[in-house]
């Protein structure tokens, strides 16, 4: 890897992941207030939202937008079906569990995907506007696939609306999008007044949360006794597989090498917000000790620190072949 | 001296995510109210938990005040969700004022 | 063995604005303390509500423990308000060690 | 209306407050934490207070702040009597209700009031520094008013010291004329120093708790089982009616443009924060599913979304006269 | 009709650093869970208090449902604590589902 | 005292903790959420830990850093015992409270030390970056000397593991030593992109998380019974022996005048976030309205009034001579 691989190890962002993780390790009792939490993580969708928004209203609406979001429905619905079989045949998951992980892992991390547009604007590949667009899209359709595969063959539970309410409307996509169209219908003129605080305060926030992760993922994998070794290799093996082929993909279909990367890193991703509480809903009886552990404690920590990078590298290298 | 009559009390610890699917169990039972209180950390079997909010596995108490039957007819309704849903039902007796209000 | 007595537990749902208002009759029945927990959302005849700090509509319970005939006394107090301020009363038997205090 | 009537509906404060609407109806679970709300609007209040009374350390106090703050305090103290009278007559609210909605109406709305002169700076109507103190004073004289009204000849109420504290001692009024006096106190080179948070910060933060605000109102007004169509009728009349009165007024005593609009907001908006907790405890009997739907979910919206832009048409058609 | 056990339920109130300290005595009772809840003012021999989180003298509440035995058990690992530390023990029967779990 | 002293007085810092004190004694309710006082909280030991590491990374370590950690982890050390005979003799405390309040003088106070770094920056007497890592360094010592005392021919009690991880590793020193050590790594170009949060933020914040000081130090005041009029005067002479020993020791060893005086404030500060949530563990008899009022609602309004501004003044006069 390239010199820029270490100075993203050396960036706040990041290092603050550690300190979490530390933290948790030492058994500190650190800890931000849960609603301080849930706070950022609403203003991290609102100010990706709107950026990407203004992005978009600078640069137009081009053939390649609606690409972008046809490969990112697709993938979100399609991931699941390999993560399901490897999950069923490699680590002997049983049906109902494989199906919840699968959804996971074809949906996408906020997050993530936050800190690669930091790092890949950092390394001079910025990630067009419209991506985040297509990261609102691929939260919904991977939980439909997951529910598929955990249920099929089995009587039909409850909780219909509910359910469905949680899987279309849950705060995630409501925001991402709302957010997005407020960005793009206001453009840069609009955006200049509440540009210090969603500008100037995205990366300090984005730390401070990545710290509260940092802490959580540890301290899950800590208390962890349900994931197995095998379930720890998938946790890093499929965000590799899955990030190779978004990036390649991406690249496919004629997308800059930062926007390449951004696909990759959403294939990559697994959620560990919206995807959790529809399972709860819609498949009770498999395990969060499961499916959290593997996304927040093995894939999300993967990606953050080794992950991003080695798919910037491979869409730098596309990119320039 | 003030007039005080029996109900049962019921309250349900449930993943934060659950809350509407029970309390709309709750209003399927005829009860006319419910109270929803935040939890802050625990420890069941599954391992202890602290502030996930960020994961959906964060907890809440949901309370209830009704009269023995629509109770029983609550936990009825609740019964198959226990075990699948990770639920804990307690209820006992209390003395309430204005009574027929539940 | 430990020795356990018999005392009331009372609980009071109510508005938060209302809180003070309460507390202080809690003080008044000579009730040696209390503790006051948020409430996150409910459903009552006035409808659904949900974190509605702004408007001041959202709910807290307070707990007192305290002697059978204190919380009579207390029970008496708040019976008037009961109806019009809208509170939910609820009380039962339970043990406690030190049972002096209260 | 002329155009910046519409640069007004995509400004991204309204934006939000439009999302938080539509999320509300679409029955999204989409939520601010109660805390992180909260704080917004602490903050909020203490900005607005600091920078009047910056500005005001500015520009010094004339015979323009007295008369503006007296004819403040006489619109609380009387906007409830015709209130009340409409009520009544009108929509047959029986006295105890009618009383307690009237005290909303004579009161003030602090973010009515914000995303009023954040809209006047930009149709370029500047809001004097000293309206923040008007918008303080006027908090509280319509309580007065409103008891007055929904208690005559009725049996005293206990809850005394309670009360008066509430009413006197309630935390708007403290940091709004709190901050006032630090701002005019610190003046703009003590101010400097935390610009950053209370004015780089302030557009932003009006966005998220406006988003707030849009989701509960809307929710509100879905659960609303006791307001009548003639409520909803008045709920738009009297901040129309109150609102004129109150800009004319403001011309009348020869204040600028912008604060003769603002004056005219402050007539206009209702209370959701102050006078409700007041009522709670002064008029029990009164149905907050009346008081709080009228306020919050009809009239709160109605000024921001129409009611400022006719008021600031209304102060620059009459200074231009 | 649903079947029901009696088991007690063990609700103790205490300064929140105090929290590790009061679960691990739980687990070391055989207890299998608990939950914790977070008070947000009260008054006592110590006077008013609000919100002290700054301070760690806010308090909170930690619940858990057991067997008689285990409970008595617990109540008796508490009992040098409960004065020297300020905690507030209250307990009372309640009816559970599923009661083999705890 | 010199002008500048003044213009202390009218910062808006001071402003809003005056603010707080005056709400209390008015038996207002305002409240800042406990959420955001604690994410206020933790901010403040990022931002200032962040900000100190940044500096050393500038500066680079040399033989003054060492001293002064060293002076500051004696100083915490053994200012309990100076403290416990004053307790003991003059002010008749017995053992147990009197060694839980020892504890508290020889910690220290963040929000103190971060004022003092804003006044001193004001007054044109910087302090070093390292003085961050000497605040972190001097939590702990005092507690151990405080247990010793207190406990100190006693049966000892249970509580082991559970204090000893609360003692070394609570939040505070995780935090200040964490961010200091981020702050050193990524150094000012790692911190240009957090700059706006963690820089531009900062005097805001401290002015809220002040006005929440005021309110809670003056409330607690008012709820006091247990503290005579010897243990106030104890609360005041206390932090100006330590302050001007620790003052004293400081220009000794060659610090510059800043960080002398900051050295002054550190042994002057009283902690009241991580000694009395070891002592509830280590010293449960010990009565917290004691301790919490003395650190809480005596010294730190003293030091925060007319503590900083004096040892600023010898400092200087120090320096001079
Ligand atoms: N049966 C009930 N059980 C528990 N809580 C209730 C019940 N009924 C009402 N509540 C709570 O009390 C509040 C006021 O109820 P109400 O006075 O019926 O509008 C509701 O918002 C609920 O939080
Ligand atoms: N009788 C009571 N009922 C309910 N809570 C109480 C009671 N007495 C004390 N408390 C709570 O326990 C805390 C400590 O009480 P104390 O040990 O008396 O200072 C108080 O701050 C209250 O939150
Ligand atoms: N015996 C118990 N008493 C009180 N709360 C419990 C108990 N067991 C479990 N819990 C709570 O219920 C949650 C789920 O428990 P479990 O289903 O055993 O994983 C835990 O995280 C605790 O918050
Ligand atoms: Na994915
Ligand atoms: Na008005
Ligand atoms: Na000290």
């Amino acid at each position: 890897m390239d010199p820029t691989a270490l100075a993203t190890l050396t960036s706040p962002v990041i290092l603050f992941f550690i300190l979490g993780v530390i933290a948790a390790l030492l058994r500190s009792e650190l800890a931000i207030p849960e609603a301080i939490a849930k706070g950022m993580s609403l203003y991290l969708m609102i100010a990706i939202g709107m950026k990407g928004g203004v992005a978009m209203a600078t640069s137009g609406i081009d053939g390649q937008v609606l690409s972008a979001l046809g490969v990112g429905i697709l993938a979100s619905f399609l991931i699941p079906f390999g993560a399901f079989a490897a999950l069923r045949l490699f680590a002997r998951l049983d049906q109902v569990n494989a199906g919840a992980v699968a959804a996971h892992y074809g949906s996408v991390s906020v997050v993530t995907f936050v800190t690669a547009t930091e790092i890949l604007k950092v390394e001079g590949m910025p990630v067009a506007g419209y991506m985040v667009a297509v990261l609102a899209v691929m939260e919904t359709p991977a939980i439909l696939s997951g529910i598929f595969l955990a249920r099929r063959g089995q009587a039909r539970k409850h909780a219909g609306g509910e359910l469905w309410r949680e899987v279309f409307l849950n705060a995630s996509v409501v925001l991402l999008l709302g957010s997005f169209a407020i960005g793009y219908i206001a453009g840069p003129e609009g955006f200049a007044a509440v540009q210090p605080v969603f500008e100037g305060g995205f990366k300090g926030v984005l730390c401070l949360f990545l710290l509260d992760m940092g802490v959580l993922a540890a301290r899950r994998l800590m208390a962890s006794k349900a994931v197995t070794p095998r379930l720890v290799l998938l946790g890093i093996l499929m965000p590799l597989a899955n990030g190779a082929l978004g990036t390649l993909a991406g690249t496919a279909i004629g997308l800059d090498a930062g926007s390449a990367a951004a696909l990759g890193v959403l294939c990559a991703s697994a959620s560990y917000i919206a995807v959790p509480a529809a399972m709860r809903l819609a498949v009770p009886q498999a395990d969060p000790g499961i499916y959290l552990t593997m996304s927040l404690s093995v894939t999300f920590p993967f990606n953050i620190l080794v992950g991003i990078g080695l798919i910037a590298w491979l869409a730098r290298w596309l990119s320039g072949a | 001296m003030i007039e005080t009559v029996i109900r049962k009390r019921i309250e349900i610890l449930a993943d934060t995510p659950l809350v509407r699917l029970i309390t709309a169990t709750i209003d399927a039972a005829g009860i006319t109210g419910w109270s929803v209180l935040p939890v802050t950390s625990g420890k069941g079997r599954d391992g202890l938990w602290k502030e996930e909010w960020v994961t959906g596995s964060d907890k809440s108490l949901i309370q209830a005040i009704s009269s023995q039957e629509k109770a029983t007819r609550l936990a009825e309704a609740l019964a198959q969700m226990l075990t699948s849903h990770g639920l804990l039902l307690t209820m006992w007796d209390v003395e309430v004022i204005r009574g027929e209000r539940f």
